[in-house]
């Protein structure tokens, strides 16, 4: 590869957006140009993207087609490469985005600006996923935010003000500490190169990898979002639109647990050991704790974001597990839930779109009317709750597994989850699909449309195709996340007090 | 013997009573640019003595530009407060208070 | 027989003699043209700070020069910080044009009395001794006082001047104070003078009692706190054009004759100033996040704002070391681009010729004015402090000089404060995009425009353009040696 | 041939599935025109979609479209049924196991799975009774579910089931199990729930998914345990290792415990939830909601009796837990009496015949806790055909009654529907286990009696504990049984006129799997006894089943008290003759005893308060606690003092910060002084220089 | 003996009347008090040996500063006796702090020396006795420091203008004699001849 396929793919969308930017003036002819060329931006850039698959080697564990300039004055660098950690997120994003804008076709407020913030967005997702500096990384981490703000509280519902902000502000809070331990680290080492900080072993003393871990604790715990800093998530789903909502538990989530792998497992590897159990509470109380509210909701979208952080918990105890299976497990429930949650999303946006509500008891019976609608909702339902042979499971199960090897009482606790999870999708789904088709106000409700069908229609592929062939991503993680542990355990070895499960 | 302390101690006194001028003042602006030219003052009684104690005329020169300086100041400060009179119609400190929060 | 003004003195100085010399030019200009001159002097003012800026550059040799007898110090530092300080009242000139004319206060005297300031800004910058930091001090703020009451019918306006002169004089009077004690108790007013017996005798309660009173005297022309009062209500009474100019380059000014006092004739006892400037860059972020969010003034929003920024400026200072001055060149240069900007954008809300102030006016604006919304928006992300913008970088350099030097209080506050200060650009940010729309504004003016949306194309795009910048301020740094 | 026998029934389901709903249909176009909450203008597009009673049949409309897929799918599971056969021929005689690995699934260091088929004789076994049943549950659906139009979806779910079943019975490794555990459990959901239009049936769906969950949070515990402790899931694998764990004690949760008792303890809950054991039981009566060829096929003949199925599988590990043994003993003998107890008051044709599937499985489960895995299999098999016979007939005599399913509103059915009453007679018999030992008896009593010798052999120390219970619940079990019988054939008809003139002998194909399950329910036991728990028990089952060297309990039962023998065939025959007390002979005298003894009789009725209980204990609470924690941990507590009280008090700060700035020139100078007095004396007294 | 007496007679004046300044209830009596507390700051410094800047203060101050003030006061023609209300009433609270601030400043010139290294840095050492402190500060401030001399011409010039901007009034109605734009009248522009038509007027 002689030409730098990472910054082709992540600076493709911008170039869209700054062609949305500079043209178009006259409104409806401009709306439809904007969709188009939105859409065929991230259609290329997908279809880009594929090469990075087709370029990467999966035995290898380093980072690969990577790219360096000079940027910022010798402070940091821009550097981009993947791993097997974070090439299936990219991919992950990039095969999203065509979906995401093909689920706002009827967005008609704002046309323009919508498709530039979408763009613009996933410009910075990957290059969060890409980015091999600690500046760099933290740069696109945090612009993020911008788009996000704007598309929650543009298009949003009737409390957007409130969960733009509370959305920004709770994930900025989050993020500044990290760049304290970032400077922190670059005075440290010398450097923000991340593929060097890796190679360092103990590149921090274990003291000072406490403060360091906390910080970045501080910002992925609340991007994930783990209890208890969570509350931000619901409230930006409900209000956000639809593709948003996708967006935001498919990708944006995941750059907290992206993040705790990159970062503070293999940096801070004496910290990770040391807050184990810590993470793990946090873990089990937000599995349990958010399941048990997402029970009680009245909003679909509200469910499903506490259903999010529930997931998510899961994906933070299998990353602190520190086995083999758990870290596994976490990346593929992260690809996983990329999928389901998203496609649970656009599900909700296919009614709303149709009712302008959210509220449940504002439906039922719908399958009487939508038995399309009624069977990809079962099946994203399905996922959701982890049955095996839909991609939900392969993650839940992995995590769980390398979670007994070393503590049972947490898998034990986070296992309840599992039957509670079943309780509020099913409950939810019979609330809103099954039942009489009673209310006047649903009966002229038509199925999904063919471009509804056409977003949904790659999900349920992939959701079971993964459930039922993992390997493609297990695979694709396999050697970075061997080499990860590898970290870890040499980290480890000192620490005699602490014993770790390789399994 | 009248050493340089008691002229430094003179100067702290009146620049005090040129702060406290300045803050116990409420009623009218011209005392408070009055207490400025009173701290000016104490500078200048410093710069003078510290110059003497030195023996270095720079202190002098000093306090000559700030003496310059000090009457530059007061034609602003009057010519704002004429253009504010002008506004207003008054010059009660209490009154200046279009802006705050 | 010494002659009146030697050669290489008067070469060093050659950009604030020119700016004098000008700005008496074009004040007879003024006073003998038969019709309103404005707009001629004020050209002709743009076009002598221009000048004066390529004299800096191409004029003023290189390296390291003093002149004066040491009093006047030009090195690198002082060239980028005046080539700022310069840009800024040029743009606060150009900025002023039609606004001025509008509220029939378009007086020749103005420009004449800006480029007057900003000599006394450029002087400041340069200066190697406490009796030129005071004469360009009392320059530039005598000038400031006049600008702020320029307005001379506007109640709000004169109430401006006339706070501004009763604080600015105490603090010069405190500052002078400062300097008296300094020189009695180093016996020196040149700096390096100073620094020697400092490092000599080491710090003694005289000197450091001094030290304080010229630190309050700094802190207030940079508005930190607890000598920040004044700010708001000035920033709010005062005509906007003039806010602007504030906000710009008499910061500069103030801002590198801090570096410049600190870390010259005071570096011996860094330890000791150290924490009064931790103090008042913490006061200082601390309460322009609080303040700034009760405001519904987008003037008086910018004043507290403004305050916040120079907390963040001096976090760098407060470092005590290279990497902070350096941060803090980066964090001015940035602010300065960016606040220009910014107050372009609060010039272009007029509506039906009369010009509006409040935040709630802009309500909807990304729909009224797709372009002067983005800008603004992607202004007050960079103020905020969010990447990919400008305004990050800043804080990143300062902060790094921080934690380097161990501020780890000083950082924590710092980002928390940012995040709290984000508030209120989020604020305004959602007043543009989310609000149902007010009534649009009139057409903006070309200069304004322009002003505008280069500010806006920097903060964008400074984080590709950032390397040249970065090592300008390096140098800068370094050249304080 | 195994591909064939386990994905034919997948390939029907997606037949079906896709080629014969009308998924399709309703498509909207993206013209439609959004949003109109109060349109009333798209009122018109609306079905009619009131006035279905709570028939058995929901959906009053016909379908109306190809009726090719639903052959088609149930061709294949005949194809597949036939195949099982000859499978099964194969393992009756010389079988050897086969591995077939179909691809990779889940793979992560050490842990290795894939989907891969794995056949022996118990999986043979199962095949049997798996596709035998559903094969014909799908032709009785052809007639059963003609009038329904989501009759292409019913058998969409029906042979997605019997491919999930056949997942669970053919995997060789712990996860695909757990695959087919969990996929049968989304089947019998969606069929459970089939007539989704009632609230009941979805209310029973989702208690039937949840309660199972429960179970399955256990047997996935029970993987995680044997993959900590064996390294791997593979059956092979991890049996080959197993006597390496014996005496061995491991770490669970807070406790040191025996290694093989926790494992398979967590492994046997799982089986607790499918197989509706005590505790776990409540799902099973209600799922009665789905249409009755489900609860034939599902549960009855084959869902229900995966725990059996695991524990069998499993064998190699339980045989070496004993004290995990003694639970699944205690578990199943108070299952198979609680059931029976709370059949014997039941009025609902169908839930009758559920407690006693929850019985009979309790017996399979007592088997399996004497070790005699062979017997409990043995009792699957012919329970499988006997409870499909009892459950189709009486799906027969639901059609017949136009969907009537009150036993008190039926009687004098016999001489209207003939063919299905004989049918019922015979389903009767082999459940309570008519027979005369050494001579002939009907399935039940092969199967049934030997588990009760079987109970009474075992050494276990539960064995007579649960032999008392067996013995009484075989008189319920005769009791209750014949009470439907009588209650619904006999006597005089109680429904109304117009049901009674409209009752009617079901067609052929409903008939015909009648027939073939009459004929199993008649002959499995004896024809088969030989196999699997006579003399060829040890050839037949192979390496399929591990029964340690000490564990003797086979030749055991023969050497039982006469007594003990003859034991179930008089609680058979004691039962008989108080049921025709009770309903032929003195039809008042139930009524009078349920009056004297109301508090028992109320007991019974209520199913021991089971739901209530629950509701109690686990769904209000969690209920309360959810609202709680949304309302005050989130609400309060975490926004209350995260994000809105930080920026609340942000707020507050703000406003007096903003106080201080008052205007006053001389408050500002103030404020500056004040600045200069602190650092001044910062410097003169605590200054750090 | 004597400079002591006059120190203290002339500290305790001009302290006495510094706190009239700001005390006095009419303001004009403060510009007053403001002039004699400027006298006897003048004798102080003739008391250290600087009469050129006891004139000066004399003259400058007294003469043009202190004037100005009395004019201003007297122009705004305010209604002094409604102004003057009282101190304010946190004076305990100001007057600790501000007595604080003088104690430690008064605390700290107890303790000055003169360091030798302070001696030797001094940047122009005074003349030696003969050369009168008139001509000393002559010879240098034109020469050595002519910098600040042109800077301080420069804060005059601002200072003027500034005044001017903000107070000169071209009054409205008031005419004025333009001399130029007399001389350069001609017929031609004074004079508009009209072509009436008969039986209209203009």
């Amino acid at each position: 590869m002689n030409w730098p396929l990472l910054s082709v793919v992540t600076f493709l969308p911008l170039v869209g957006a700054l062609t949305l930017l500079f043209t178009g003036s006259d409104e409806a002819a401009s709306s439809r140009r904007a969709r188009y060329t939105a859409l065929w931006t991230t259609l290329v850039t997908f279809a880009v993207s594929i090469l990075i698959p087709m370029n990467f080697t999966m035995a290898e564990p380093g980072f690969q087609l990577v790219e360096s300039h000079a940027w910022m004055g010798g402070l940091a660098t821009y550097k981009l490469g993947v791993d097997g950690i974070s090439m299936p997120l990219v991919m992950l994003t990039t095969f999203l985005m065509p979906i995401c804008i093909l689920a706002s076709w009827h967005v008609d407020k704002r046309v323009r600006e919508y498709m530039i913030a979408f763009l613009v967005l996933e410009t910075l997702m990957i290059g969060v996923f890409v980015a091999l500096d600690l500046v760099l990384f933290y740069v696109l981490f945090e612009a993020g935010l911008i788009p996000m703000f704007l598309i929650i509280g543009i298009w949003g519902g009737p409390r957007r003000v409130y969960a733009s902000f509370k959305f920004f502000l709770y994930t900025l809070l989050g993020s500044v500490l990290m760049l304290l331990a970032i400077i922190a680290m670059y005075w440290h080492a010398g450097t923000t190169d991340i593929a060097t900080l890796l190679s360092t072993p103990n590149a921090f003393p274990a003291d000072m990898q406490k403060w360091l871990w906390l910080a970045f604790f501080a910002s992925f715990a609340v991007k994930m979002p783990m209890w208890p800093v969570h509350t931000w998530l619901p409230d930006a789903h409900v209000e956000a639109p639809t593709a948003g909502s996708v967006i935001l538990a498919a990708i944006l989530l995941k750059m907290g647990g992206y993040g705790f792998l990159r970062f503070s497992l293999p940096m801070f590897p004496d910290a990770s050991l040391y807050f184990q159990n810590f993470v793990y509470v946090l873990s089990v109380v937000a599995i349990v704790y958010t399941s048990l509210v997402a029970l009680m909701q009245e909003d679909m979208k509200k469910l499903i974001a506490y259903s999010s952080v529930a997931h998510m918990g899961f994906v933070t105890m299998g990353i602190f597990s520190l086995t083999r299976q758990g870290i596994d497990g976490a990346m593929f429930q992260m690809i996983s839930h990329g999928l389901v949650s998203g496609a649970l999303f656009l599900c909700v946006g296919v009614v709303y779109d149709r009712m302008h509500t959210r509220e449940i008891a504002a439906y039922g019976g719908l399958v009487n009317r939508m038995p399309l609608y009624a069977a990809v909702f079962m099946l994203f339902t399905m996922a959701n709750v982890g049955l095996p042979g839909s991609s939900g499971f392969v993650g839940e199960f992995l995590t769980l597994l390398g979670t007994f090897q070393n503590n049972t009482w947490v898998a034990f606790i986070a296992s309840t989850g599992v039957i509670l999870s079943a309780g509020y999708a099913l409950w939810l789904y019979r609330r809103v699909v099954f039942g009489k088709l009673e209310k006047s106000t649903l009966t002229w409700m038509p199925d999904m449309t063919p471009r509804e069908l056409a977003t949904l229609a790659p999900l349920v592929v992939l959701t079971l195709f993964f459930g039922v062939y993992p390997a493609p991503i297990l695979d694709t993680v396999a050697a970075s996340v061997e080499g990860l542990l590898k970290s870890v355990q040499v980290a480890a070895a000192h620490l005699d007090t602490i014993t770790l499960t390789m399994k | 013997m009248i050493g340089l302390s008691h002229y430094l101690t003179v100067a702290a006194i009146l620049f005090t009573i040129g702060i406290f001028g300045i803050f116990l003042n409420r009623k009218n602006v011209i005392i408070i640019m009055m207490s400025v030219e009173l701290i000016l003052l104490a500078v200048n009684i410093n710069l003078v003595a510290f110059s003497t104690a030195l023996n270095d005329l720079v202190g002098q020169v000093f306090a000559l530009l700030v003496l310059t300086v000090a009457a530059a100041e007061a034609a602003i400060g009057l010519a704002i407060l004429v253009t504010y009179f002008r506004n207003r119609g008054t010059i009660a400190v209490d009154d200046i208070t279009l802006m705050k929060g | 027989m010494m002659t009146f003004l030697q050669q290489a003195d008067a070469a060093a100085a050659a950009p604030e003699i020119l700016l004098a010399v000008l700005a008496m030019v074009l004040l007879m200009l003024g006073v003998f043209s038969r019709r309103e001159a404005y707009t001629t002097v004020a050209s002709g003012a743009v076009i002598a700070l221009v000048v004066a800026i390529a004299t800096v550059i191409w004029g003023t040799g290189s390296g390291k020069v003093t002149a004066f007898g040491g009093s006047f110090i030009v090195d690198d530092f002082a060239r980028l910080m005046k080539v700022l300080a310069m840009g800024g009242s040029a743009i606060a000139i150009i900025l002023s044009g039609r606004f001025l004319g509008r509220v029939g206060m378009a007086k020749f005297e103005y420009p004449v009395i800006i480029l007057l300031a900003t000599t006394g800004m450029m002087m400041m910058i340069s200066a190697g001794d406490l009796i030129s930091l005071y004469m360009g001090l009392e320059l530039q703020s005598l000038a400031l006082y006049v600008v702020a009451a320029i307005n001379r019918d506007d109640a709000k306006s004169s109430e401006a001047g006339l706070k501004y002169f009763v604080l600015g004089a105490l603090s010069s009077g405190m500052l002078l104070y400062g300097a008296s004690l300094v020189y009695g108790f180093t016996g020196s007013t040149q700096f390096t003078a100073i620094a020697a017996t400092l490092g000599a005798t080491g710090s003694n309660l005289g000197v450091l009692f001094g030290l304080v009173f010229i630190i309050s005297g700094l802190a207030f022309k940079v508005s930190a706190v607890p000598f920040h009062m004044w700010t708001p209500d000035v920033y709010e009474g005062a005509p906007t054009p003039v806010t602007a100019f504030f906000a710009a380059a008499p910061k500069i000014a103030a801002m590198a004759l801090f570096i410049r006092v600190l870390t010259g004739p005071f570096a011996p006892v860094v330890k000791d100033w150290q924490q009064i400037v931790v103090f008042v860059s913490l006061a200082s972020m601390v309460l322009g996040a609080f303040a700034a969010i009760g405001q519904t003034n987008i003037k008086r929003l910018l004043a507290y704002s403004s305050i916040g920024h120079m907390g963040y400026a001096l976090v760098g200072l407060a470092a005590g070391s290279d990497e902070g001055v350096q941060g803090v060149v980066i964090y001015m240069l940035i602010y300065l681009l960016t606040t220009v900007g910014v107050f372009a954008c609060v010039l272009a809300m007029r509506r039906q010729g009369r010009a509006v102030e409040s935040i709630s006016d802009l309500a909807g604006l990304a729909r009224t004015n797709k372009g002067l919304a983005f800008v603004f928006s992607m202004l007050m992300f960079s103020l905020a402090g969010i990447p990919p913008l400008a305004g990050f970088f800043g804080k990143l350099f300062v902060f790094m000089a921080a934690v380097k030097a161990g501020l780890w209080a000083l950082a924590i506050i710092g980002v928390i404060a940012s995040v709290v200060g984000a508030y209120y650009y989020l604020r305004i940010v959602k007043t543009i995009y989310f609000d149902e729309p007010a009534a649009a504004f009139d057409d903006m003016d070309g200069e304004v425009k322009t002003i505008a949306y280069a500010s806006g194309i920097f903060s964008l795009a400074f984080v590709v353009i950032a390397q040249p910048l970065l090592s300008l301020a390096t140098a800068a740094a370094m050249s304080l040696h | 041939m195994y591909h064939a026998i386990v994905f034919l029934p997948l390939l029907g389901a997606l037949i079906a599935g896709l080629f014969g709903t009308s998924l399709f249909r309703n498509m909207g176009s993206d013209r439609v025109v959004y949003g109109g909450h109060h349109d009333h203008g798209h009122g018109g597009h609306g079905h009619d979609d009131h006035g279905h009673g709570h028939d058995d049949h929901g959906h009053g409309g016909h379908y109306h479209g190809p009726m090719w897929p639903m052959y088609l799918t149930t061709a294949f599971l005949f194809i597949a049924a036939i195949l099982s056969w000859v499978n099964f021929w194969g393992f009756l005689h010389e079988g050897h196991d086969v591995k077939i690995e179909v691809l990779r699934w889940i793979t992560s260091g050490t842990l290795q799975s894939s989907w891969s088929l794995r056949i022996d004789t118990l999986t043979s076994v199962m095949l049997v009774v798996v596709n035998t049943v559903s094969a014909l549950v799908h032709l009785y659906s052809l007639g059963y579910m003609s009038h329904d139009e989501h009759q292409p979806r019913f058998f969409a779910y029906l042979s997605l089931f019997t491919f999930a079943m056949l997942m669970l019975v053919t995997s060789d490794n712990l996860i695909q199990m757990f695959f087919g555990w969990e996929g049968v459990g989304l089947a019998s959901y969606l069929l459970i729930g089939f007539w989704y239009q009632r609230p009941s049936a979805n209310a029973a769906a989702i208690k039937a998914f949840v309660v199972n969950r429960v179970g399955d949070f256990g047997f996935v515990l029970g993987i995680f345990g044997v993959f900590m402790v064996y390294g791997s899931v593979e059956f092979d694998a991890v049996f080959a290792a197993a006597p390496q764990a014996v005496g061995k004690t491991m770490h669970f949760l807070s406790w040191e415990l025996d290694t093989l008792t926790v494992l398979c303890l967590l492994l046997f809950m799982g089986a607790m939830g499918k197989s509706a054991q005590f505790l776990l039981h409540t799902w099973l009566p209600d799922a009665m909601e789905g249409p009755t060829p489900v609860s034939a096929l599902i549960h009855a003949a084959t869902m229900v009796t995966a725990g059996v199925f695991l524990v069998a599988r499993l064998s190699p590990l339980f045989e070496l837990a004993p004290a995990a043994r003694d639970v699944v003993m205690v578990v199943g003998a108070i299952t198979a009496f609680f059931a029976a107890s709370v059949g014997l008051v039941q009025n609902d044709i169908k839930r009758v015949i559920a407690y006693s599937t929850c019985s009979q499985l309790g017996y399979m489960f007592v088997a399996m806790g004497a070790g005699a895995y062979g017997i409990g299999i043995f009792h699957l098999f012919t329970h499988a055909f006997f409870k499909a016979l009892l459950f189709l007939g009486a799906g027969s005599v639901i059609h017949a009654m136009s969907g009537e399913q009150d036993m008190r509103k039926m009687g004098g059915l016999a001489p209207h529907i003939r063919i299905t009453w004989a049918m019922m007679l015979i389903g009767t018999f082999a459940l309570t286990g008519v027979g005369i030992p050494g001579l002939f008896g009907f399935a039940g009593f092969h199967s049934k009696d030997a588990i009760i010798e079987t109970a009474y052999a075992s050494h276990a120390a539960p064995h007579l504990f649960a032999f008392g219970l067996l013995v009484i619940s075989a008189f319920f079990t005769s009791f209750y049984s014949w009470r439907l019988a009588f209650m619904t054939f006999n006597g005089a008809p109680r429904a109304d006129r117009e049901t009674m003139e409209h009752v009617h002998e079901s067609s052929n194909v409903m008939l015909i799997p009648l027939y073939v399950l009459a004929l199993g329910a008649i002959v499995a036991g004896f024809a088969f006894e030989h196999y699997f728990m006579g003399h060829e028990e040890a050839v037949f089952w192979g390496k399929s089943i591990f029964r340690s060297t000490e564990n003797e309990i086979v030749h055991q039962i023969h050497e039982v008290p006469v007594l003990v023998k003859w034991s179930a065939t008089i609680a058979m025959l004691s039962g008989l003759l108080l049921a025709a007390l009770f309903y032929i002979r003195n039809t008042e005298l139930p009524k009078k005893i349920a009056a004297m003894h109301q508090p028992i009789y109320q007991f019974l009725l209520n199913k021991w308060y089971f739901d209530e209980l629950y509701d109690l204990i686990f769904v209000r609470p969690a209920m309360w606690l959810g609202r709680f924690l949304w309302k005050k941990g989130d609400g309060a507590v975490i926004d209350g003092l995260g994000p809105d009280g930080v920026s609340a008090r942000v707020i507050d700060v703000t406003n007096k910060v903003v106080r201080l700035q008052t205007g006053y020139v001389y408050h500002y100078a103030f404020a500056m002084l004040i600045g200069v007095a602190a650092l001044v004396s910062w410097f003169t007294f605590g200054g750090t220089h | 003996m004597a400079a002591t007496l006059f120190f203290y007679l002339f500290a305790a004046l001009s302290v006495a009347s510094a706190v009239m300044v700001i005390s006095a209830r009419n303001p004009v009596h403060s510009v007053l008090f403001l002039i004699l507390c400027f006298f006897n700051a003048a004798g102080l410094f003739i008391l250290m040996g600087a009469e050129f800047l006891a004139m000066i203060l004399v003259v400058v101050y007294v003469g043009a500063v202190a004037v100005l003030f009395l004019f201003v006061v007297m122009m705004l023609d305010v209604d002094f006796v409604k102004l003057r209300e009282g101190m304010a009433n946190y004076l305990p609270v100001g007057g600790v702090i501000g007595l604080i601030v003088m104690v430690e400043l008064a605390l700290v010139f107890g303790t000055w020396t003169i360091s030798p290294d302070a001696l030797k840095a001094a940047g122009a050492p005074a003349p030696a006795a003969g050369v009168s402190n008139t001509a000393a500060l002559g010879e240098i401030l034109y020469t050595k420091y002519v910098y600040w001399f042109q800077a301080s011409g420069l804060v005059l010039l601002v200072a003027m203008v500034g005044a001017i901007v903000l107070t000169l009034r071209h009054k409205e109605g008031v005419k004025r004699q333009n001399i130029a734009e007399q001389v350069a009248r001609t017929p031609a522009t004074a004079i508009e001849i009209r072509n009436v038509e008969p039986g209209q007027g203009l």
